[in-house]
């Protein structure tokens, strides 16, 4: 196979492959061609979206390292930081479920630990195809035992997440994770190889044949025919030696051994050189016979390309590589030095004693191609926007409600997060099944409190407003809690770039999602961007997902739960009455329809609700507030009733406020005697709030213009919990 | 006790020091208790369950030490894992398989008090009812000899446990394996204090044992 | 009729576990294991005496459709007469 | 040289796995599995060509001491010559 060939066979397009030579002023080795093609692919070099990445507003006062390291750091006060970091695993997890999910799972939280913190929760966002195709079953099964399977053993609680169902994704599942970790701010690592003479370190797991595809075209090309079939097409993850590797690093952070760690991910030892070198300007010399191997016979290319799990690069000054290889010894995981960083830009790497690599480190990263692709706004968007559905005639309401219980994506997740610790670490205050997830940090008065959210259908329809919502959605999510938002992760899921339509939903997600956070000071720290998540042409829809982190600061004493209904309580709305079924789980769920323009998000609106709700959570006098989101205020009141085991009635002008899914409003239940207080607090704010009722009893009664309609409580309660289990058998 | 691999460490301490108790982390290549009165195993993954859960940590240097402990009567206890590591090293007799359903499971259980004779359970009173989350794959426990002592049950059957038995001990009832863990219900703003009379009933047998 | 499936990951698929064992077996003081794997095995009573082809065929369609993880295991089936 | 240990689970033990299969199998229609038991195989690679029964005793020193629970298996081992 000539050059050429293999450089495409790689992935490389001519015009990369070009731009390679003039780098290099020769042929590459293969070794370099090997290290390149992973380097300046999509996935680790961000070529078709990194110029709109930069859009994100990144800056905040409380910003302590912003996107480009492995996760975002922001300080929570008093020596206190939180680094945070959302990653997908898509791909893998359509391959194999359990295992693609596991090594998620791994890859965020070493993202996480390589800056010095410890993870303390993960929060799990998937999506599949309808649960009537047995597939579908067996990759949310599958998904769900893999992220328990690496998260429990590894010893990370997963507090929260999002699970979603919608025919698009049935090709194309949407597995995403987010990890947040904590750390006293000495224990800040970066990844930088720092000076010159510092020695790399190698830790943990032997290197093997994992994810390299790719080496396989270049092996037959050049080296051994066959080792091509030895390929595995899947990698397995061992939570028990990520947890040891967690707990060795910590202690290198905290003895202050290392100057630099870089975890090795997608592309492993050609970005865990490259990259920390680049980032100090250094170059470095890296001996590939020194890698410790779980397979004989691997080939230079392959040793680079690896993707096996977890590793992670330390940079030790000489003097403590001693203390360094006793550290690992004690959490008995392997260590190896692997190379020494040298002044200059020059990456050099022997393998059998030859020189099989000498490029400048810079060229793998900073001289990645960066594409402008094409944008066009797709032409049949001005037509759904016209599709609205006629709504003159009232729906049979109870029905309406249990259908919208019933359906995977609204009803209950106890499912999968009971498969999941999340209770470890005993800080877990307010957990899975409610909105944001409320953890303390003990030691200290604080509280932080994370929701992520996504809406596919939303951001096809508007990806502008759809973004925009998502922020807002999130912030209220983590403010009922009592919560200030303060950083964003961000995962954008999206189909085929080389579409321009697809690029022009992406963009438009950027710009809403960034108006939203410029709206609210609140800075993008990090995310990840997975393009490509098509099937036989179609793509998904656009789906971007928000990890929020928000700070309570005292946590509340008694934080407001889904839960808390008692039958002495009013039922109280707070935020504007706007009906918007456009794109609303009422349209799709009960009519199969997806069309209209969702409504624009308010600014001013959504800060006036936030400040309340954050007040309110702080005051104790809401011990329930809930923000209404999927199936509008009918789902919400629903919610709260079947948590609390309590009924409510209740009266609203016009059936469609039932299901109206408007952003920036949210439910309360509140004890008469401080109706009045509350009612002052919301008038100070700017807010509408207004009482629709009360609960109690064993039925949730809702009377509209209409009539009187009736769900008995039972029946909620076991709709919405076995609307799931139910399904999956 | 801390393995490769077990992660409740921490929350042990902290909910002991709570109760009061001055509680350290030794690390399972100790050999040297020397002035430790009682010994906790807690919940995790041990060597990361390869072969067996608890198969492996049994043999860790420190629990030659733990079972001189256990037979000298201290009062030794094993939550979660522990209590697997505890049976695999015979000081609990029975084992403990996956649960009926396969599935892990993560949530609030109620158990209730049946034997009040050991250390663990030596503060409660016999009937009394505890919420206390239980957190594990494999807690199904399985004990063909029915010479194991089942000190705690489960008021429903969350995992097939034979007798329902949450909690197990020795004939001496100074070794208890628990599967749920008391130290995640010692505060209310986490949910239930039901754990406190179960560690305070075991540090003050630690008392009374020295 | 007995038939037994024997289980086994692809040898270039990791099996941590295995190697979690090899290395406690050396710690034990167990020299001598070049390598260790742990796998599945399934043993079932099948019903269908006068056919031992037709068993095969039938377990054969069990593992193709959920015994096995085509991905990750390769299976071999043995019918005892 | 290669052996093989097969962990078999007491009779009188549950098999939770095995059950959930049995289940799962017939509820694809596979019919006429009577019973099913999912179990450990071991597979290892041991020095000590020269002397088979050296290497059985071995294996059988470590099935005793780690690879096999005594409340709860039995087992069996086959050295390949
Ligand atoms: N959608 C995004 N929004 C903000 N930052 C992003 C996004 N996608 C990637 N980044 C940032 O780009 C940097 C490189 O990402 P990546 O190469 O995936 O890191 P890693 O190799 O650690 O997974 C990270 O700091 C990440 O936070
Ligand atoms: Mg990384």
């Amino acid at each position: 196979m000539s050059e050429e060939a293999v450089h495409r066979a790689l992935g490389m397009t001519d015009a990369e492959y070009d731009s390679l030579l003039a780098i290099l002023g020769r042929d590459p080795r293969p070794a370099e061609l090997a290290m390149y093609s992973v380097m300046w692919s999509e996935h680790c070099s961000y070529k078709s979206s990194r110029n709109h990445l930069s859009r994100f507003p990144s800056e905040a006062p409380w910003v302590v390292v912003g996107p480009g390291e492995n996760a975002g750091v922001v300080d929570l006060g008093d020596g206190w930081l939180a680094a945070l970091r959302i990653e997908s695993h898509n791909h893998p997890s359509f391959v194999e479920p359990y295992q693609g999910a596991a090594t998620g799972v791994g890859g965020i939280l070493r993202d996480v630990f390589t800056m010095g913190a410890r993870p303390i929760a993960l929060w799990d966002q998937i999506r599949f195809g309808p649960l009537d195709i047995p597939k579908n079953r067996y990759l949310f099964a599958g998904v769900v035992a893999g992220i328990a399977g690496y998260g429990n053993a590894v010893g990370v609680p997963t507090v929260g997440g999002e699970i979603a169902f919608d025919p698009c994704y049935s090709g194309n599942p949407l597995v995403n994770v987010m990890c947040l970790g904590v750390m006293k701010r000495e224990q800040l690592v970066l990844g930088t190889a720092g000076e010159a003479g510092s020695i790399a370190v190698l830790l943990g797991k032997p290197t093997g044949r994992d994810g390299i595809g790719g080496a396989s075209v270049l092996a037959s090309a050049s080296f051994d025919e066959e080792s091509g079939t030895k390929r595995p097409s899947v990698q397995v993850g061992d939570p028990f030696e990520e947890k040891k590797l967690i707990e060795a690093c910590l202690e290198l952070y905290e003895k202050g051994l290392v100057v630099g760690v870089q975890d090795l991910g997608a592309a492993g030892l050609s970005c865990a050189t490259s990259e920390p070198a680049a980032r100090a300007g250094m170059g470095m010399d890296v001996d590939l016979d020194a890698v410790h191997v779980r397979e004989s016979g691997m080939t230079a290319p392959e040793l680079l390309m690896s993707e096996s799990q977890e590793r992670m690069m330390a940079f030790v000054a000489p003097e403590q590589v001693e203390a360094v290889l006793s550290v690992a010894e004690r959490w008995e995981i392997d260590a190896r030095v692997v190379g020494k960083v040298t002044s200059g830009d020059i990456l050099r790497i022997r393998h059998d004693g030859e020189l099989v690599a000498e490029v400048p480190a810079a060229s793998l990263t900073e001289s990645a191609p960066r594409y402008d692709r094409p944008i066009s706004q797709p032409e049949w968007l001005e037509e759904t926007w016209n599709n609205v559905l006629d709504h003159s005639e009232a729906p049979d309401v109870a029905l309406t409600i249990l259908r919208l219980l019933d359906d995977p994506s609204i009803a209950s997740a106890e499912w999968a997060y009971q498969q999941y610790d999340h209770m470890l670490f005993l800080n877990t205050v307010v957990g899975p099944g409610g909105d944001g997830t409320l953890l303390r940090l003990k030691g200290t008065d604080k509280g932080l409190a994370v929701s992520t959210d996504g809406n596919g259908r939303l951001c096809l329809l508007d990806p502008f407003r759809g973004g925009e919502r998502l922020v807002y959605e999130a912030a209220l999510n983590v403010a009922v809690t009592g919560a200030n938002p303060m950083a964003l992760v961000d995962n954008l899921n999206f189909g085929n770039p080389e579409k321009p339509e697809v690029m022009w939903q992406f963009r438009q997600c950027i710009e809403g999602i960034s108006a939203a956070c410029e709206h609210l000071g609140v800075p993008v720290v990090g995310g990840n961007v997975s393009f490509y998540n098509e099937t036989d042409g179609i793509d998904i829809h656009p789906t971007p997902v928000v990890g929020l982190l928000g700070k309570a600061e005292p946590i509340p004493l008694r934080p407001p739960r889904i839960d808390a209904a008692t039958d002495d309580m009013e039922l109280w709305l707070f935020g504007p009455d706007v009906i918007d079924l456009a794109g609303s789980s009422f349209e799709w769920v009960l009519h199969g329809h997806l069309g209209g323009r969702p409504t624009a998000a308010d600014p001013s609106v959504a800060s006036a609700v936030l400040d309340l709700a954050i007040r309110l959570a702080g005051s104790g006098m809401t011990p329930v507030l809930h923000d209404i989101s999927d199936g509008g205020l009918a789902v919400a009141v629903a919610e709260v009733c079947i948590r609390s085991g309590v009924g409510a009635e209740l009266e609203v002008s016009d059936w469609r406020d039932l299901f109206s899914e408007a952003p920036h409003r949210m439910i309360a239940g509140v004890l008469p005697a401080n109706a009045e207080s509350i009612q002052s607090l919301a008038q100070d704010a700017g807010v509408t709030a207004t009482k629709l009722g009360t609960f109690g009893g064993e039925h949730i009664e809702i009377r509209t213009p209409d009539g009187e309609h009736v769900v008995a409580l039972a029946t909620a309660t076991s709709t919405y919990h076995d609307a799931i289990p139910r399904r999956m058998g | 006790m801390v393995f490769p691999g077990s992660n409740c460490e921490h929350d042990v301490v902290h909910a002991l020091q709570l109760l009061g108790a001055d509680a350290e982390i030794v690390w399972h290549r100790e050999t040297d208790l020397a002035g430790i009165d009682a010994v906790v195993l807690p919940g995790g993954f041990a060597h990361g369950d390869a072969l067996r859960t608890g198969a492996i940590a049994r043999f860790s240097p420190v629990m030659e030490t733990v079972k001189a402990m256990a037979e000298s009567g201290a009062p030794v206890l094993g939550i979660c894992n522990g209590f697997q590591i505890l049976c695999e090293a015979g000081l609990l007799s029975g084992a403990l398989i996956a649960n009926r359903d396969l599935a892990f499971i993560c949530r609030m259980v109620e158990v209730e008090v049946i034997d009040t004779n050991t250390v663990l359970t030596a503060a409660a009173t016999v009937g009394q009812r505890l919420r206390i989350p239980l957190n594990s794959y494999e807690g199904n426990w399985v004990d063909p000899s029915e010479t194991g002592r089942h000190v705690i049950r489960y008021t429903d059957d969350p995992n097939g446990s034979q007798h329902q038995a949450a909690a197990v001990a020795n004939s001496a009832g100074n070794v208890v394996g628990i599967m749920p863990h008391p130290e995640r219900a010692t505060e209310a703003l986490l949910g239930s204090e039901d754990g406190r009379v179960l560690l305070e009933g075991f540090l003050g047998s630690v008392s009374a044992n020295v | 009729m007995k038939v037994t499936v024997s289980i086994r990951r692809r040898p270039v698929i990791a099996d941590p576990h295995g190697a979690t064992v090899a290395r406690a077996l050396a710690d034990l003081g167990h020299e001598g294991v070049r390598s260790l794997r742990i796998d599945r095995t399934i043993y079932m009573e099948v019903e269908g005496e006068d056919d031992p082809d037709a068993v095969r065929d039938r377990v054969a369609a069990m593992c193709e459709q959920l015994l096995t993880n085509p991905v990750l295991e390769d299976y071999e089936i043995v019918v005892h007469p």
